[in-house]
């Protein structure tokens, strides 16, 4: 891991602790799309290239101009009323850290006990270029591909169902122009 | 071909249910929308049933042996009871769109079926978010009313949230194998600390699939909030998956036998039982008390894998157990779908007996069977095959409590026939209770009676299964 | 072997077919305006088990060189080695007796639940259906879904026509029970599956191994193992008897029951915890149950003592009932306890005559309340001018509660009291201390209502007992008295059970018993009765002696 | 002999089917209901003559099983009966006597609308009273023990709508039934040491040989402990004079002549049991000592005519039993015989009193009855003499009988107390002749005090009390010689002194009445104010013996009450607290706990997600 | 190779920041996004160990998991929607009618 990956890494850290921490919903989704931009550098650092490009662009491009333009949508300001209670953050960060404590140690043991030859060797074959995973894709992962479809279609079909009403005669709500949104 | 030929219940259901986007104005009314996913999945019943055994590794993220054909069955089946059973109060829950709802159910069991078949975790992932995507959508089915939108909320961010450590319990299981296949456990050693933290993370966002305490909370509010008919279905179909998954995940990649899969689980099972019996002490809400009876009969369900490691006849017991939970909650959440669409508490089953005889008596059948009383002995098989196994694999203590706990849940399962059985001055009309409800309803009650009555036979088949299901 | 028919079975699917057929339509209220018919119907049922029940054993009854033992074995769930067997034994035979004529009475007694139609005969019949299964059950998980079962229709109606705290009563009924048999249920689980282990182990095929024969073949359990599953049945049947410190739910559940189906539940499902004492625990734990003999006879003396002291002040009549039965039972407690052949004798003896005294006292008790519309002493007195029939039966059966001799009770408790002194004096004194106090409570229940000045209340209904109620009632003091002068024929159907009960297996944890135990298990896997897959029924009148060689060679 | 046996059967049977016809055609024919009774207790007398002529003449004994009663495996128990001489004595003076007062009860319940409820229950207590005397084995003694309670308890409470009058029967019911146990405990004993009950087995060496010695004193004591509830003796004597809350001629002929001398009888069926151990005989004697003298002393200051008579028959009960602790059972047997005839005489004299001054019992408001009654009078005067004691009535060869056998008492324990008992025995007599005379004096002497119009009985009343009272006079002589050798076979030999015969003889035995007698004339016709001296110094004594000693007082505070108090601490405490309470208590822990988990539910996403973050990690840490 | 597991090791402490994000936030949209945060983490974990293991399986995963993150927003963001419209708030502390 050069500087590079290492600073990237840091961002991506941070932009999360932003998410989490910052109180304008916009804001904290910005700091999502660095963060996202940040893991699609590492991707890439790690050779995945496919997956850096897809990244920025379902990720950073697709879904977060969605969650921005709901955002933008119900016109939302930072979170109101009074704030969370110390003692939560206190026990969530608690929590958080005891799960990393337990979670990292056994990651790290099992593979620093693994024979650092074997692991460069498949380094060298571990490109994410296009081509090969689009082999992956269309032949081992065939039928999962498939039924990602499904995946996708009940997106769509939920979305449709969710947002259409019946009672459009309902007056339009202050915050804004919802019924219609289909 | 004979690989592709397994797909042939997934793809039933999934290419069939595209005729509800399809089929437009000819599928509008709910009898041929609820005729329609009757023999679609009256179809994928029959692929199934016609199903070969495939190799392990030669098949496309599938695999078929008997243990999965049963399961898949079973889930089949409890879906299709559960749609016949409140296909016809679908009007009265104002559900919003009827060939969408449809269309949504069907994927729904659709993915359950993918879990089920799934022969590695990146289908297993598939599968789970193909059954939880659908069903976050259809508790917000009632779209004008709070409560289903509120509990869609809570499911789908809660959902989301395990399923998270669901993936990433499946990331370790690659990091530690280098395959996402589920039986790949030949690579690396089972004790491996980093396989813990796998099946730990994987059983995380499984219990919350299932309802297993403390993953339990979205259960009663969900339960309460969703229509009843998503409820009956989410109810089984959604248990019965990801029981499976467990099943099949413990059987094929972690093994019973680790102090770290059957410690968690004892947990998981004990705190289940306990936590969804006290708390169902206190409901006045049927539906909500149902929830949390369906955590603890979890909790039961459990008790199978727990012991599982030295008793290899336990997970029969488990899905023996599954079966007949499946009778009893469909038909219990059908009778409060027949009975009306906002019948929730307890008060609502007064009069019952006067106002549909037949509701009264499934409804009491359903009730003992939960509480394992007889003469709807099928409860009280379940948990004689449940605690003989933990019994027999030296398991005391879970036996005892389980016991202890089954003992307590009549507190209030008796409840509910005790509400059927009074009166209350405005009892309303008599029911008019439509033909599909009454076949549904009916069919579960002879199940819970004949499984439990007659149980011979199902034991041979669910032995068989669970054989079938432990093979590695 | 001689094929018995009808099968025994007959008896236990009779009442209940008979129960289905009463909610027929053709027992509508329309049609049968008081319900006459439909306790036509459910009369006919009752003595047409009565009668199948006859003649079932009547082969085994009426040679007076051989004892009564009828068998019926289906196999019912193999793969768990849960059979459906029957045995009717000199034991079971007089408490499904028992059943037959309690059932009989209460259907008979026309006075029931005003709001109840052709359901309280159902209920009673399916009652009845599954106490006599209770009694007649050998394997143990038929008998714990029997169990269970025959809590239902009692369950059942006193939701529906229970007094003003019915649903706590019940509740408080329903939880007792449970709580108590869940232990039971997981003792069970853990004999059979040590049963089915040893069985395969013995013979190398999957046999039945809920059976009672089978179980008590096996090689002993270890002393400790045995202390624990025998507490865990002792505490499920001890509260349903109920005995002393569980008997929490037993005054709430009398008092807010309909009366017909207090008298149900007093005389026939406590009858069901001491039959499962007998039948159950005693062959199963017997090194255990040496080692608890003197704690449950301590329970069966306290509670005698215990229960008439609290009956003593009690001033609701149906409170009274139940207290007084909590002492009786504790005779049968002490009885059992004392594991005598005599006191045994006397233990099953006295069940069946607590049975029908306790179900007339209820149901004479209970027309009494329904009629003056009260139901505590101070507001009663002086009803023997009024009710001279109903007085001169209470009477009867007062006699009966305090062991009057000729009377049933004395024929029990005088078989308990000299079979238990042997072994428990000290507890067989105290529980004669419970004799006095007996006296005591019932002569002033009876001097409550019965003496003193008339007084003017109006009635609510009907007066004195009359016409069929008649009947009932001369049935059960003849009964009761016929028992108290001829006992004799009862009890030897009774003893030779019993004996065979206690000997199978000799309380002494000696080695001799042990080897005798397996030898009997060997020879037990031979009878082709135990595998055979189709319906068999076997009926053994076998000669005396050789029964009595049977056992000892065994 | 089989006639004899066909006899005896019956001799039960008879009373007891008696009993049923009389309340079958009574209630139809209540006039009849008398005499269908009266007609089958002499039925049943005429049988009973026949059978002692029987074995008068050839056996010595009859037996007659009316069945195997609880009989099962090994264990045999049949219902037999067994007339020997110690029976027929019994019989003859039950049926006797018997036939005799339901006679009299014909005229004295006449206008009694219950009268066949009455009869019914007389002659069921004739047939019980029976089956006592002649049961073969304890069990079928005790059939008839109970059933003799019973018959008690509910003529007692014959007239049940006054509820003080039925408590007095249930307290008898209760008295008896706490020597009861005493019965059940000794049956237990024996049976499980001789291995049989039968009462003629019982007595025979080989027998008592098998008993071990503390068990063969406790058997002793415990039986005697029975004889002391239905022979009212210490301490169980205090239903006795409640008892007589039942009309007259049940106090006649059940708490005087016959049913409590059911423990006379127990006591000589069992001689050998009681005599295993020679503590039991003086343990006997000294409680029938105190019993008479207590019972002697209370009865001196009753008011109530029928509550001295109790009184008196306890205190002679008391003789009874000093008769039996001397070990001389001929001589009990003789005292309850003429016990029987003065004693009976005696209630049906009063009960004449009671029923012609229309039902009043207090001696305060009679006197001078013997002008409007002179029958009565003359039967009374008669029995009083008789029960005094003097000669030559038949009290007065009872009595100087058991004077005698205290004399020969050879008991190690008593031997040293012999002048003792000697005199407390003489001091009784005088008592009795005094209270006797007393009571004698305040009823027929003297001038009426009463409101009512006295009139004498009727002639069905008087003839028995007359039979009664000629007995009374003539029975002693008639058998002083005969009776108590007579009965020996069944009973120990009893050695008779023919003690001071002739007419000196019979002055100094008569000393103690003639004593008791003159003292009551003194006292209460010559110089009555004398009374009045004595009661103001005396007064402790006269509060004491009016009080009854406060026994009654006594067991209210000391027994009733603390049962009572108990109960009522054990129903609500104990039991509602403890037991019912304490499955209340679980769930209420339980539904709390219930509640609790019900909370944690509070609806929020970030609470449920923040309990399921926490849970993972507690996973994590102690699996991984 | 230690540079991979450095990888895993940020993919946790990413995972971990997003599900205390989860159980800080209130407002449902930036939930969501914590929890896309959190598949993100699983993702850079599943190709670091893809490089590690040098085979492709890691890397299709993520590519299916992008796909069902998609969905998953698509379905959310119209689950929030239904909501907001019901209740005129996405705050998860307004829905709490369910509750107990």
């Amino acid at each position: 891991m050069n500087v590079i990956s290492f600073l990237i890494g840091m961002t991506a850290v941070v932009s999360g602790i932003c998410v989490v921490g910052l109180r304008n919903p916009l804001f904290s989704a910005f700091a999502l799309v660095v963060n996202l931009l940040a893991v699609a550098g590492l991707y890439a650092s790690l050779d995945a290239h496919f997956l850096a490009v897809s990244q920025v662009v379902v990720y950073a491009g697709a879904i977060m101009v969605l969650v921005l333009f709901v955002l933008m949508l119900l016109n939302l300001k930072s979170e109101s009323g009074r704030r969370l209670g110390f003692v939560r953050c206190a026990t969530a960060l608690v929590v958080g850290c005891m799960v990393v404590m337990s979670a990292l140690p056994p990651i790290l043991a099992h593979f620093s006990g693994m024979s650092s030859s074997t692991v460069s060797d498949n380094m060298m074959s571990s490109v994410g270029t296009v081509q090969a995973i689009g082999r992956e894709l269309y032949t081992k992962y065939v039928a999962q591909f498939e039924l990602a479809s499904l995946v996708l279609l009940i997106g769509i079909v939920g979305a449709v169902m969710l947002a259409k009403r019946k009672n459009v005669e309902l007056a339009p709500r202050p915050g804004g122009l919802v019924g219609g949104s289909k | 071909m004979n690989a592709i030929a397994s797909f042939a219940p997934i793809l039933v259901l999934s290419v069939g249910s595209l005729g509800y986007l399809l089929g437009g104005r000819a599928i509008e009314n709910v009898r041929a929308s609820a005729l329609f996913a009757v023999s679609l999945i009256a179809i994928a019943v029959w692929c199934t049933l016609g199903l070969s055994d495939t190799a392990a590794a030669a098949g496309f993220g599938i695999v078929v042996n008997s243990g999965t054909r049963i399961l898949a069955v079973v889930t089949c089946i409890a879906g299709l009871v559960s749609i016949v059973a409140t296909s016809g109060s679908l009007e009265g829950e104002k559900v919003a769109m009827l060939s969408e709802y449809y269309y949504l159910m069907l994927t729904s069991l659709c993915g359950a079926l993918i879990m089920v078949f799934a022969a590695d975790f990146l289908t297993l992932f598939i599968g789970v978010e193909v059954a939880s995507l659908a069903l976050y959508c259809l508790c917000a089915a009632r779209v004008d009313e709070r409560r289903s939108s509120e509990a869609s909320m809570k499911y789908f961010l809660l959902g989301c949230f395990s399923s998270g450590f669901l993936l990433y319990g499946i990331a370790l299981w690659y990091g530690a194998t280098g395959s996402l296949a589920l039986s790949a456990g030949g690579t690396v050693a089972v004790n491996a600390p980093i396989v813990a933290l796998s099946f730990l993370m994987i059983l995380v966002g499984v219990a919350f699939k299932i309802g297993l305490a403390p993953f339990h909370f979205w259960v009663p509010d969900v339960y309460q909030g969703a229509p009843t008919s998503v409820t009956t279905f989410m109810s089984c179909v959604v248990k019965v998956a990801a029981v499976a998954t467990l099943v099949r995940v413990l059987a094929s990649s972690f093994g019973f036998t680790e102090l770290w899969t059957v410690g968690p689980l004892w947990i998981l099972s004990v705190l289940a039982m306990t936590v969804g019996n006290l708390a169902a002490l206190q409901q006045r809400s049927i539906k909500r008390m149902l929830a949390y009876s369906s955590v603890a009969q979890a909790g039961y369900m459990m008790i199978g894998l727990v012991v599982a490691g030295s008793a290899a006849e336990a997970i029969g017991a488990t899905l023996y157990y599954v079966i007949v939970y499946c009778a009893m909650t469909i038909g219990a959440f059908a009778v409060l779908s027949a009975i009306g669409p906002d019948a929730d508490s307890i008060d609502d089953l007064k009069g019952l007996g006067k106002r549909s005889p037949f509701l009264a008596v499934c409804m009491t059948l359903f009730f003992l069977a939960l509480a394992g009383l007889p003469p709807s002995l099928a409860g009280l098989m379940g948990k004689v095959y449940l605690f003989s196994s933990a019994l027999s694999a030296e398991f005391f203590g879970l036996a005892i409590i389980a016991a202890l706990n089954s003992a307590l849940a009549c507190a209030y399962y008796f409840r509910v026939p005790v509400a059927i059985l009074s009166t209350r001055d405005d009892i309303g009309e008599p029911l008019r209770v439509p033909v599909q409800a009454t076949l549904a309803i009916g069919l579960c009650a002879v199940a819970v009676v004949v499984f439990g009555a007659l149980p011979e036979n199902l034991l041979v088949i669910v032995r068989d299964a669970a054989q079938s299901l432990v093979v590695r | 072997m001689v094929a018995a028919w009808p099968p025994l079975s007959s008896v236990i699917i009779v009442p209940a077919l008979v129960a289905l057929l009463a909610m027929g339509p053709w027992f509508a209220r329309e049609r049968d305006t008081n319900g006459r018919l439909c306790r036509i119907w459910a009369l006919l049922g009752c003595l047409t088990t009565l009668v199948l029940l006859m003649s079932i054993a009547g082969a085994g009854l009426s040679n007076p060189q051989s004892f009564l033992r009828v068998e019926e074995s289906l196999p019912w769930i193999p793969s768990w080695g849960v059979s459906f067997h029957l045995t009717l034994d000199g034991i079971s035979f007089v408490f499904a007796l028992l059943t037959c004529v309690i059932t009989f009475a209460v259907i008979g007694w026309s006075s029931k639940p005003a709001a109840a139609g052709p359901a309280w005969y159902a209920l009673l019949l399916l009652g009845q259906s599954a106490v006599t299964g209770a009694f007649l059950a050998t394997d143990l998980v038929l008998f714990y879904v029997l169990y269970e079962l025959m809590l239902i229709p009692v369950l059942v109606a006193m939701v529906l026509w229970g007094g003003v705290r019915r649903m706590q009563a019940a509740l408080k009924f329903l939880l007792y029970t449970m709580f108590g048999s869940v232990f039971m249920f997981i003792a069970i689980l853990y004999l059979g599956w040590q049963g089915v282990q040893t069985m395969q182990q013995h013979s190398g095929m999957s046999s039945f191994g809920f059976e009672i024969a089978t179980l008590s073949s096996m090689p002993r359990l270890a002393l400790n193992e045995q202390i624990l599953l025998c507490l865990c049945f002792l505490v499920a049947f001890g509260v349903k008897i109920p005995a002393v410190p569980l008997h929490g739910w037993l005054a709430d559940t009398y008092r807010e029951a309909p009366y017909g189906m207090a008298a149900f539940t007093a005389a026939l499902l406590g009858k069901v915890g001491l039959y499962g004492v007998i039948r159950f625990v005693v062959p199963l734990f017997p090194d255990a149950l040496a080692v608890f003999g003197p704690y449950i006879a301590a329970v069966g003396a306290v509670g005698v003592v215990y229960g008439g002291v609290i009956a003593l002040t009690q001033r609701e009549i149906r409170s009274l009932l139940a207290y007084s039965s909590l002492s009786h039972l504790g005779f049968c407690i002490l009885g059992i306890a004392a594991m005598s052949q005599m006191s045994v004798t006397g233990a099953v003896f006295q069940a069946v005559s607590h049975g029908l005294v306790t179900a007339a006292l209820f149901l004479l008790f209970g027309t009494i309340i329904e009629r003056e519309g009260a139901s505590d002493f101070e507001s009663l007195g002086g009803l023997a001018a009024k009710l001279p029939v109903t007085a001169f039966f209470l009477m009867i059966f007062s006699l009966a509660a305090v062991a009057l001799p000729l009377t049933s009770s004395f024929v029990g408790e005088f078989l308990i009291l000299m079979g238990s002194w042997t072994n428990y004096p000290q507890w067989t004194v105290v529980a004669m201390a419970g004799v006095v106090v007996g006296a005591v409570y019932t002569l002033t229940a009876y001097l409550k209502t019965m003496f003193g000045p008339a007084s003017d209340t109006v009635p609510l209904r009907r007066s004195d007992i009359s016409g069929g109620d008649l009947v009932v009632m001369s049935a059960l003091a003849l009964a009761v008295v016929g028992l108290g002068l001829i006992p004799s024929r009862v009890l030897s159907v009774v003893e030779p059970a019993v004996t065979l009960q206690i000997e199978t297996r000799g309380p002494s944890g000696s080695a001799k018993g042990s080897q005798a135990g397996q030898r009997r298990g060997v020879e037990d896997d031979a009878q082709p009765s135990l595998s055979s897959v189709a319906a068999q029924t076997v009926s053994m009148p076998v000669n005396r002696d050789a029964a009595m060689e049977y056992v000892l060679d065994h | 002999m089989q006639s004899s046996q066909g006899l005896l059967t019956l001799l039960v049977l008879i009373p007891a089917l008696g009993s049923a016809l009389t309340y079958g055609i009574g209630r139809r024919l209540p006039a009849l209901s008398g005499f269908i009774a009266t007609l089958a207790v002499v039925a049943a007398f005429g049988c009973t003559v026949s059978l002692w002529r029987g074995i008068g003449v050839g056996a010595e004994s009859v037996t007659v099983s009316l069945g195997s009663w609880l009989s099962f495996g090994s264990f045999s128990l049949p219902l037999e009966l067994y007339f020997d001489r110690l029976s027929a004595v019994m019989c003859l003076v039950i049926t006797g006597i018997g036939s005799l007062i339901h006679l009299y009860a014909t005229g004295y319940m006449a206008h009694d609308p219950s009268r066949p409820r009455f009869f019914a229950y007389l002659n069921l207590f004739v047939a019980a009273m029976l089956i006592l005397v002649l049961g073969k084995s304890l069990p079928v003694v005790f059939i008839g023990w109970e059933g003799v309670g019973l018959c008690s308890y509910l003529l007692i409470g014959f007239w049940y709508s006054n509820r003080d009058y039925a408590s007095a029967g249930r307290k008898a019911f209760v008295m008896n039934r706490i020597g009861d146990v005493g019965f059940l405990v000794a049956m237990a004993i024996l049976l499980q040491y001789c291995g049989t009950l039968d009462v003629v087995n019982l007595n025979t060496p080989q027998m008592l040989a098998k008993l071990p010695a503390d068990m063969g004193l406790i058997a002793g004591l415990m039986l005697f402990f029975a004889a002391t509830g239905k022979s009212a003796q210490l301490p169980l004597f205090t239903w006795l004079p409640d008892a007589m809350a039942g009309p007259t001629p049940v106090s006649a002929l059940i708490h005087a002549a016959t049913m409590v001398t059911a423990g006379i009888y127990l006591m000589g069926r069992m001689h050998g049991v009681l005599e295993f151990d020679p503590a039991v005989p003086a343990t006997i004697m000294w409680v029938a000592l105190a019993t008479a003298a207590l019972a002697a002393t209370v009865a001196l200051v009753q008011n109530d005519i029928k509550k001295v008579l109790a009184y008196s028959t306890v205190s002679q009960l008391g003789f009874m039993f000093v008769a039996v602790g001397a070990g001389c059972y001929g001589v009990a047997l003789f005292h309850v015989v003429t016990h029987a005839f003065f004693k009976a005489c005696l209630f049906l004299s009063a009960g004449s009193v009671i029923h012609g001054c229309h039902h009043e019992q207090d001696m305060q408001r009679m006197g001078g009855l013997a002008a409007k009654m002179p029958l009565t009078c003359v039967s009374y005067g008669v029995a009083t003499l008789a029960i005094a004691g003097i000669a030559p009535f038949a009290g007065y060869f009872s009595k100087h009988a058991i004077f005698e056998s205290i004399h020969e008492i050879s008991n190690p324990y008593l031997t040293a107390q012999l002048p003792l008992i000697g005199f407390i025995a003489t001091s009784v007599a005088v008592c009795t002749a005094l209270y006797m005379g007393r009571s004698f004096i305040l009823t027929f002497l003297g001038s009426y005090r009463g409101s009512e119009h006295p009139h004498e009985a009727p002639l069905v009343m008087t003839a028995p009390v007359f039979v009664l009272a000629a007995l009374s006079v003539v029975g002693g002589l008639l058998l002083h010689h005969s009776l108590p050798t007579y009965v020996t076979g069944p009973l120990p030999p009893t050695a008779l002194h023919e003690a001071a015969p002739g007419i000196l003889g019979y002055l100094i035995g008569s000393v103690p009445g003639i004593v008791g007698i003159g003292l009551a004339v003194w006292l209460y016709l010559i110089a009555p104010s004398l009374t009045k001296t004595i009661r103001k110094f005396a007064w402790p004594f006269e509060k004491l013996f009016s009080g009854k000693y406060f026994i009654d007082e006594l067991y209210d505070r000391a027994i009733i009450a603390p049962v009572a108090a108990i109960s009522r601490i054990v129903s609500r405490t104990i039991n509602q607290t403890v037991v019912e309470g304490s499955g209340g208590a679980i769930g209420v822990v339980t539904s709390a706990v219930g509640e609790l988990t019900c909370r944690v539910t509070t609806g929020q996403v970030a609470t449920y997600v923040l309990i399921m973050f926490g849970a993972i990690a507690v996973l994590l840490r102690l699996f991984v | 190779m230690s540079s991979v597991l450095t990888y895993v090791g940020l993919s946790m402490v990413l995972f971990v920041i997003g599900a205390v994000g989860v159980c800080l936030r209130r407002n449902a949209i930036v939930v969501f996004m914590c929890i896309e945060m959190m598949l993100n983490a699983v993702n850079l974990a599943f190709v670091a160990f893809s490089k590690l293991h040098g085979n492709l399986d890691g890397q299709v995963a993520v590519f299916f998991v992008m796909v069902i993150a998609a969905a998953e927003s698509a379905i959310g963001l119209a689950i929030i929607l239904s909501v907001f419209r019901n209740i005129e708030s996405v705050e998860t502390t307004d829905a709490g009618q369910l509750k107990w």
